[in-house]
């Protein structure tokens, strides 16, 4: 165990296991996607993800790939009556992983393996939490957590993109890269304005390479401490295959266990090699 | 085909164990917790290879999918000796399974340093060499050269009286002659195969992918390959086999005891469903009860 | 990287072969006709490997499928040289681009007879050396050792002035080794990679399936494994490579040029798509057009 | 070419084409699929076949196989204005290509290149028509061919795989190996009653290789010619790979390029390596 300060993990059942398919609806250019977990733990933490693979078809068009699963913060998990514990997935597609788990139909089964890895830890000070593009997934569970008054950065391509924000309750801040929904800014502006130095917040961000390594310098500079969920290409999801290392502070990590977040103390940079391809 | 045996003298409840590398039992406990012990997916458990001094492995990225498998860079990062004895040979004791602890040495001085001081731990009842890394004097991969592996187990073979495995590298272009060198200098078993070597390059570039140019093919892409592999080296030894390559099923498990394998190991199939060597066990179970009448090849 | 190109001093249309024993220009014009000719899907044409006398080839099942790919066992069935010269040539030579004839001896005499008389027909503007099969003499498989493989090509050499292919087998420790000696005897350019052992159980009996027990694997199964190679041997020779191993798109082929390879053949995926040849050739051209920057590793 | 009389081929268009799959009914324990060939020629051959693969999926559910195309002989060709050709498929589930294209839905395009392989030769005496299970598919488009007034015989496994026989118009004559349709008998047997010692007569024959090998001694015996569609493991279909050898009398012969279609004077034995598993 690396890790200096222990960090959320709720525990995941040992092995994959089968979860339905109740709903996939588009979100802009995303795919929101609800699976019941029935023989999962109800209580994964804000920033765990999940291994997903389709059960049927996982294999893709050429029968070439996918061929491993892919990773996926839950972005919201309900434990109503009947559907407990319901977890929603917000995925872009962008290869053919996400392609086919874009496809799937209530009703279809996928395999599913987690919560995985180490959720966000509480503030010290207010949160303030900023999410971009497709990172916005952990933002939205750790903003059903620690309520709707918080800070909430969302930053996005385009307005088409920004459907998303309406996933969030209350009044995010939102801006968009060509100004078709609220600024043209890049979110990490948001964050500079909202951010004094030596401000008793705790920053969480999720979102591309290029956007975390800003709010890691943003929060460096004013010294404010910040979690960032990161990304990188994994095999396994629980440790297993030592692919999914980042270079940190305290020499490669694997993001599947010692994260997917980190303190951005830990980090000398947020773009990692081979990220945000 | 299928129930408790004897490998090298050590009591084994079934023939499923693990690849090296592709399984990290601390990892999984503390993602899995203590589930993983009530229901261990192997039958024995071979750690990460460890090497004399620590390493941080390779460069990423480390991994890449291909069709049917992976390449996989990761390049061996450990804690090294002291760091393995001293934090991860105490959990490892705590599974419900014999412990093989895997080793690399860059020079059979090495080697032997590691032999020795890992085979005097009670907590460790096998040892894997894995000697499919360049050796540092001759240049020469050692497990690619029946003499250069025939050396570097003569070498170690007095320093432990516990069982001494060897893995092959599929990088050869005659495994059998190299396990039967193997066999020939003390080698009580030998596993394979290590995963080929393989690259891919990054499509929005052009250039490798892999942070070290190149890496090893695994999955059931080289499952063909390395049942035949397994069937030559076995026609030629008597020792024991560790048949492993793309196994992903109960079906793929039985080729390889049927090829002529004693045990077989998961690797990659693992990465997809961490439980994957419980399911290869019960699939193997339910063939075997089916397929008395199958008689592996070696013994025919 | 697509268009015209010259390799050893023959001047092709574009850089798509195809793989030796993969297409049938003759059995392929009696199933599709003369429709063949007019959208031939390859650059140059590369016969099946002939040898000196008729061979009958393997008894079947020659054929298994495997993941992401397939094992045959077809054991180079052809009329021989005599039957090759009078039945197949005059066809061949009616196909619209330059023609390779591979050939193969079972000794370094017999390979310079079918050097000498195939390199002496005009119909012929290359010559492939399958140097995949054992040297009934040494026992050594030919391609897998370069000392082998570089006498026979010394032998063969001075037979004709056509330019010499020497076709690599992967089942090799060191196939840039074998590409370097091969390249030192006088060889003119390499292609690479021949099929990697490999073999499949009969599910229902637990037999070998292949009537001969063992087979090659070729498809996508192989791909980043024969990239590898080709990186490997590309760097280590300065005559032409022909790249090849599961290629199966332009992007595909596109690798194999950047990882060094002059020219590309399609084996396996024309038995998905009889066109796929035309199919890789179009796709190369979209890429190349919008990949101008991307240089070969080899010129880098 | 090595047939020693010409046999009837219709050309291929080269290369693969795409179809559409029109229809896709049960029969029993048997799929029969229509796909539209708008690019294909409306005259193949009873006997010839055609190489198929569906567009999506082909991957199967590991991911692992079908890889390559699948040989199915076409059982009809229909050219109605709007539908021309359409050609039927008769497909028995075995393994993953046939569980694949047995679950295509209309609408859904599949792969194809064909017509493959030499067809039946007209008869010279009257006709008898010898189909066994799923072998029943190119004798009924032979059928079509021969007009309802030929001697049609065919065997079924049971009286659910015999429901195909309502696709034969006429009134064959049907046995079952559990007498639950007609006789229980085998087909051979019905063969052995309908055939006199030196009759006049050209029998056709399709079906599991022990049934052809009965077919072909009964023949033998009574010196009446037989043509007997064979099969075998291909991976092309078009004579590339060499892989779907049968030993005759003539030596290995390609059963895509050579056949399927094989004069049963040709062969020692219709029972080949690795056949009828
Ligand atoms: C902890 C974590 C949480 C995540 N949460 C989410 C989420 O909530 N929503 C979401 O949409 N995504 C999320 N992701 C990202 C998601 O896992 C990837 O988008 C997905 O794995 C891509 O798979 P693909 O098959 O669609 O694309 P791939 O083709 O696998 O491409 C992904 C990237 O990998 C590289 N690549 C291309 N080909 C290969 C290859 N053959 N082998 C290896 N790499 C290749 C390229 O850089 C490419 O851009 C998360 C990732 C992590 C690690
Ligand atoms: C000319 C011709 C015409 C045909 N016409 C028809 C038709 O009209 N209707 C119809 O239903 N079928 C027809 N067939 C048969 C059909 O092609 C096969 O049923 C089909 O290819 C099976 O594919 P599969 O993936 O479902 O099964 P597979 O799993 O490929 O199994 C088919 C058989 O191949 C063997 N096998 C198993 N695993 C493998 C493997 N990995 N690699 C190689 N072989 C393996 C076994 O013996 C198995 O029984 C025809 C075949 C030929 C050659
Ligand atoms: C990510 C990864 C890491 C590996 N690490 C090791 C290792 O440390 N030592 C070793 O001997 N083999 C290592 N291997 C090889 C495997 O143990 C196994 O031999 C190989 O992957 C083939 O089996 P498979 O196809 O079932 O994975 C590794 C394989 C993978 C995929
Ligand atoms: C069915 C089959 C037959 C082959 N016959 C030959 C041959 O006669 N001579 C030869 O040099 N290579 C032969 N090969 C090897 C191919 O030319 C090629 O090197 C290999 O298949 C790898 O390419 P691929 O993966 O694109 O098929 C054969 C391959 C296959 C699949
Ligand atoms: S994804 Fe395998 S160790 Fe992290
Ligand atoms: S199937 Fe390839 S030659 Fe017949």
């Amino acid at each position: 165990m690396s890790a200096s300060e222990p960090r959320p993990r709720t525990l995941a059942p040992f092995g994959r296991r089968l979860a339905e398919v109740t709903a996939n609806e588009g979100r802009g250019p995303y795919r929101l996607i609800s699976a019941l977990d029935r023989n999962g733990p109800d209580d994964p933490r804000p920033g765990q993800f999940y291994m997903l693979a389709t059960a049927a078809g996982w294999g893709g068009v050429s029968g070439e790939r996918p061929y491993l699963p892919r990773a996926f913060s839950f972005c919201r998990v309900r434990n109503g009556s009947d559907v407990r514990p319901t977890l929603d997935f917000l995925l872009e597609a962008i290869g053919p992983g996400t392609a086919r788990l874009g496809a799937v139909e209530p009703g279809e089964e996928m395999w599913l393996t987690g919560p995985l890895g180490v959720g966000f830890t509480p503030p010290n000070g207010r949160p303030i939490l900023v999410g971009g593009g497709i990172g916005v997934a952990p933002i939205l569970c750790l903003h059903d957590e620690l309520g709707t008054s918080v800070s909430v950065l969302l930053g996005f391509r385009s307005g088409a993109h920004a459907a998303v924000a309406a996933l969030f309750p209350g009044e995010p801040a939102v801006v968009t890269d060509d100004g078709s929904v609220g600024r043209r800014a890049l979110v990490t502006e948001l964050l500079r304005e909202e951010l004094g130095a030596g401000d008793d917040a705790t920053v969480y961000a999720c979102g591309p390479p290029a956007m975390l390594e800003g709010v890691r310098a943003i929060c460096a500079e004013r010294e404010v401490p910040a979690q960032l969920a990161l990304e990188s290409g994994m095999a396994c999801g629980f440790g297993a295959c030592y692919g999914c290392v980042v270079p940190t502070r305290r020499g490669f990590l694997r993001l599947c266990v010692d994260g997917p977040v980190l303190d951005a103390a830990d980090l000398e940079s947020a773009i990692g090699p081979g990220a945000g391809h | 085909m299928s129930g408790p045996l004897d490998i090298c003298g050590i009591r084994l409840r079934g023939p499923v164990l693990n690849g090296s590398g592709t399984f990290d039992a601390i990892a999984a406990r503390r993602t899995f917790g203590d589930a993983l012990l009530e229901d261990f997916p192997f039958d024995a458990f071979v750690s990460k290879t460890i090497t004399l001094a620590p390493r941080e492995g390779n460069p990423p990225p480390r991994l890449w999918e291909a069709p049917a498998g992976m390449i996989n860079s990761i390049g061996l990062p450990n804690k090294g000796l002291e760091g393995f004895v001293r934090h991860d040979l105490p959990e490892l004791h705590e599974l419900p399974v014999p412990l093989a602890v895997s080793v690399m040495g860059f020079s059979r001085d090495e080697l032997a340093a590691l032999v020795e001081e890992v085979g005097a731990r009670e907590e460790v009842s096998l040892l894997e060499l894995n000697v499919s890394c360049p050796n540092v004097e001759t240049g020469l991969v050692m497990g690619a050269d029946p003499a250069e592996t025939g050396r570097a187990v003569e070498r170690v073979r007095a320093r432990t009286e516990k069982p001494l495995i060897v893995k092959l590298t599929p990088n050869a272009t005659d495994p059998a002659s190299v396990g039967a060198a193997a066999e020939a200098a003390g080698a009580d078993a030998l596993s394979l195969v290590n995963t080929l070597k393989g690259m891919a390059l990054d499509p929005a570039t052009g250039r490798p992918w892999l942070g070290t140019g190149a890496g090893g093919v695994s999955g059931p892409a080289v499952r063909a390959i390395a049942l035949e592999q397994v069937r030559e080296v076995s026609a030629r030894v008597s020792i024991p086999v560790i048949g492993m390559g793309g196994i992903g099923s109960g079906r793929d498990a039985a080729d390889f005891l049927l090829a002529g394998a004693d045990c077989i190991a998961v690797g990659t199939e693992s990465f997809r469903d961490p439980a994957a060597g419980r399911r290869v066990s019960r699939e193997l179970t339910m063939l075997s009860r089916n397929e008395r009448d199958f008689s592996p090849l070696r013994a025919g």
